[in-house]
């Protein structure tokens, strides 16, 4: 097909889709679900954070985490409107969430479980997440790739706050310390999973790294995230709950043991620890405001009606 | 010192008030009824937030005696706090957040107004960065009472509730007493009492916007609060906000 | 010592199962669906926490490091507490309650009568004692579920709701780990797998005449509760529940 | 009228009325009203405690707690049962509790602001209401008279164990002793209050105290709970909250302090602290509990209809 062929040229060239030029059918699909399921993930991803706001131990982390909760939210709210101008609306979006038929990153249906786990999720998770979206930064869609220089500034920001946050806790008691030995056991090996399964499994690849939609594969990326980490936990004083994590000189890499994949699947499936109980918040949540939103809309409605009347 | 022991208290009224109704926002973070809601609303709770540490900072100074922003907020029980009984009340469904946030920032505004000229430089320094913030909080808030009031039949209603089961907490804001006499009497506070009227009338015309009745300026009105007789509801909420401070006495996060 | 090691976790997991599970209970007093059924399932709950504090006190005095019902009870994190997920499922609507009762009665009954035949003479005693109690509660749960699900269209539709919703939880009782082996080869305690097909026969029993449908036995089971791995409901019950202790170290009450 | 004269011998002979028996409209109004406004405190009254249910600060006074509540859940029963006898239903008594038609003891419109409330409320609540009671275990009308013998047995163990656990507060920490003094502070006045307006203001009195349905006066009860209290707060080393109270050798009672019946009339006409949350939370509670009372119904019907089928 020739339009085919010239939308691949210009990818190749480097010049960015924008919304009103022509593109393939399965590259929009393809970006929908990718930057919706992003979406939904900032949304989703607000609660397990947000569980720890009341119980925040002091004034100053509070703030910390409640402007690192409502960046979430805003994050949520760019990629939306960047999956809206591909013509799916917000409330499509957030229907096919609560329905199960869209996904969010699978991270967030394991419990917080201590004030650790607030750091740890800035640490490895947003540190995750960062790994890819720094590539995405540069991806052929302009309105994602524009969305995702925003939102990586700010995660790059989190990241160091989750740090910071294990900092205090790994220099203070010994049981602040185990809190935060505990986390990263906890944490660790769902973060790994985060990039997805790896290359030999994954699907959608091929074809997502020649639209420029995906830059690395999952396994590069997840190299690169083990690589960063390792130095980091060692200043922090923690153990890698990883028996076979070794440093490999001829690869100049990091070795890492096997991850389970079978609890990956699991999860994603629904039997994560939280699945149920994230949508259920947020349909709730959702169903709640319904009376609010409705409102919102009747009064501009009524506003408008009485400015034409007033203009007639 | 007899002073100083005033102002203390004086300005723990102010970071109370401040510290409880942001707790309470933080409540809602990640299930409001809308996604700009819910950032807005965070807004207001981190702008309160901050707020709360400066004054609780300066009242920790006053007392001199080690304490720091933190111990204030995480180590007095409920009897020791010194806010006002409206803004410790559950956040309900979200025409009582909004209604509670409406009528305080409306006295919050005025207040704020009063202390922005305290002879405290301290004070007027706080209020005047505070009043630029709780500004933007009235404005948001009276919106809000407008458009759910003049919404749908069901947003009035529910919007009329929460006036009303709210409006007898409203009265303890102008309730003046020994404590807001002598800040009043030192210049560095203003007597409460005297911002009612204007209150009154400000808040009469958003509800008339919103098409929704002003309760009795008469009615009995609880109190209490800021003499450290509160409501059930705020040790509930102690317990959650101070449980590792007091589970980990001595740590620092 | 290590024998003694694996006792002491194994007491803490019977204590905490009925701590947790009273305390759930207790939040429903005075606010229950009729009189009767108030006093009913007041009255497991204090059954229920007679029976923890009989657990942790034996757990207490194994451990012998001063330890006592309190301390077990207030000043353990929650990855220290050791009852299942089930039990710290909130209490939701009413039916949630009774479903989530009824699954724990039918596996407490089954495993208390092991535990009346423990070679830890103790163990024995308090078990003989509670078994008493606990078929008591299997017999009201069993009918609530029996009642509530053959009876209208709404209250049939809710049972079978947390049926669903908690079946998943229902599995980790079954589980047997390394503290239950020690203790079933040891001869104190029960390998609580052995007993997961009468458990099964008489939940589908009981279900079946409440018209209700057994969810599938090989669905997918979360666990983690017995290893102190929890929800993050059971932190959040913790806070309320300890934080008078926690305030007030070294109090007596 | 005959009848009504008849039936004054039979109570001045001290003979108890029965249900069956004849009675005088008014008598049966007058005893429908105090008995169900009865059952009604013991319901309402579950609510204050029950605050602290969940945050006991030991297992035993949970226990001891729990037990109580449930007491005061029985007490409700007995006399919506009692009350029953006089051709009203318990439904009937519920909505009128609930509408505001019927009113509950004032003392639950104040709130329980710490754990010392808890004892306050066993020691003051509870005995005044014992002082209340007593009597009423002679009074004319034999449901009543034998339901208050029960819940007196009851009372006055709980009593007992709300000074036991001020005793505990009063021999603990500083911080312990003021919270045992401030609960003090702000039941003392309430809980004199409980015996009803004074005698020169008080209505209905004369003619129940002709039938036997109240046996002293307001007054006279509210001196014998103070003269009661007095040596027990003394034990306790807390002060009772009233500069005018001494010990008048020549009454051979305490005088005490002026009662500010203001605001016992505004809590009594809903301006409490807590009316309209007593209220809304029994009423939510009922509201909630509407499906599971009409299941039970529901399948109550089932089974007598199979049943009487089988018997066909």
């Amino acid at each position: 097909d020739a339009a085919e062929v010239r939308f691949q040229k210009r990818i190749d060239d480097g010049i960015r889709v924008e919304p009103q030029d022509w593109m393939p059918d399965r590259y929009r699909k393809t970006l929908i679900r990718q930057i919706s399921q992003h979406a939904h993930s900032e949304i989703v991803g607000q609660l397990p954070e947000g569980n720890w706001i009341t119980r925040a131990p002091s004034l100053k982390r509070k703030a910390i985490l409640l402007a690192k909760v409502q960046d979430e939210a805003g994050h949520g709210l760019y990629l939306y409107s960047a999956a809206e101008t591909l013509g799916i609306s917000r409330d499509q979006m957030v229907d096919d969430l609560h329905s199960g038929k869209a996904k969010y990153s699978s991270i967030f249906n394991y419990p917080t479980l201590t004030w650790a786990d607030v750091g740890a999720i800035g640490w490895l998770v947003d540190g995750s997440a960062i790994m890819n979206q720094i590539p995405l930064c540069r991806c052929s869609y302009g309105p994602y790739s524009r969305a995702m220089i925003r939102v990586c500034k700010e995660e790059a920001f989190h990241m160091r706050q989750g740090y910071d946050m294990l900092m205090s806790l790994c220099r203070g008691t010994p049981e602040q310390k185990q809190m935060a030995q505990d986390a990263l056991n906890r944490w660790w090996w769902p973060s790994l999973m985060m990039f997805g399964p790896p290359d030999a499994d994954s699907v959608h690849s091929e074809q997502s790294k020649q639209w420029k939609i995906k830059l690395f594969t999952n396994d590069e990326l997840r190299q690169k995230m083990v690589d960063q980490t390792v130095p980091q936990a060692e200043y922090l004083g923690l153990t890698i709950p990883d028996a076979d994590l070794k440093w490999n000189a001829e690869r100049g890499h990091y070795d890492y043991g096997a991850i389970d994949w079978e609890e990956f699947y699991n999860v994603v499936k629904g039997n994560g620890p939280c699945n149920r109980e994230r949508i259920a918040t947020r349909k709730k949540a959702w169903d709640d405001g319904e009376w609010f939103r409705e409102a919102l809309v009747a009064h501009a409605d009524k506003k408008s009606k009485s400015k034409l009347q007033a203009a007639a | 010192m007899s002073n100083k022991n005033d102002t203390y208290a004086y300005l723990l009224r102010l970071g109370d008030n401040a510290l409880v109704l942001s707790q309470r926002l933080g409540e809602w973070c990640g299930k409001g009824p809308a996604l700009e809601e819910d950032m807005a609303l965070t807004n207001v709770a981190l702008d309160l937030l901050g707020q709360a540490r400066l004054w609780l900072s300066y009242a920790a100074e006053l007392a001199g005696d080690g304490a720091d922003e933190d111990s204030l907020a995480y180590l007095r029980d409920a009897d020791q706090f010194r806010n006002v009984l409206l803004l410790e009340q559950p956040n309900g469904n979200y025409a009582d957040t909004v209604v509670r946030q409406f009528f305080f920032d409306a006295w919050h505004a005025l207040a704020l107004q009063q202390l922005r000229v305290s002879q405290d430089p301290r004070i007027a320094e706080i209020a005047d960065k505070a009043l630029k913030e709780v500004n933007y909080h009235l404005r948001r808030s009276s919106d809000l009472v407008v458009r759910l009031g003049d919404g749908t039949e069901i947003s009035r209603n529910r919007m009329q509730a929460a006036v009303d089961h709210l409006w007898p907490y409203s009265g303890e804001m102008f309730d003046a007493d020994g404590v807001d006499l002598a800040a009043a009497a030192a210049g560095y506070g203003f007597d409460p009492s005297g911002l009612r009227t204007e209150w009154l009338a400000y808040v009469r015309e958003v509800l008339e916007e919103g098409t929704l009745k002003l309760p009795s300026p008469e009615a009995w009105m609880q109190k209490g609060g800021k003499q450290g007789r509160h409501t059930e509801h705020l040790s509930r909420m102690l317990s959650e906000m101070q449980i590792l401070q007091r589970s980990h006495p001595g740590a620092t996060w």
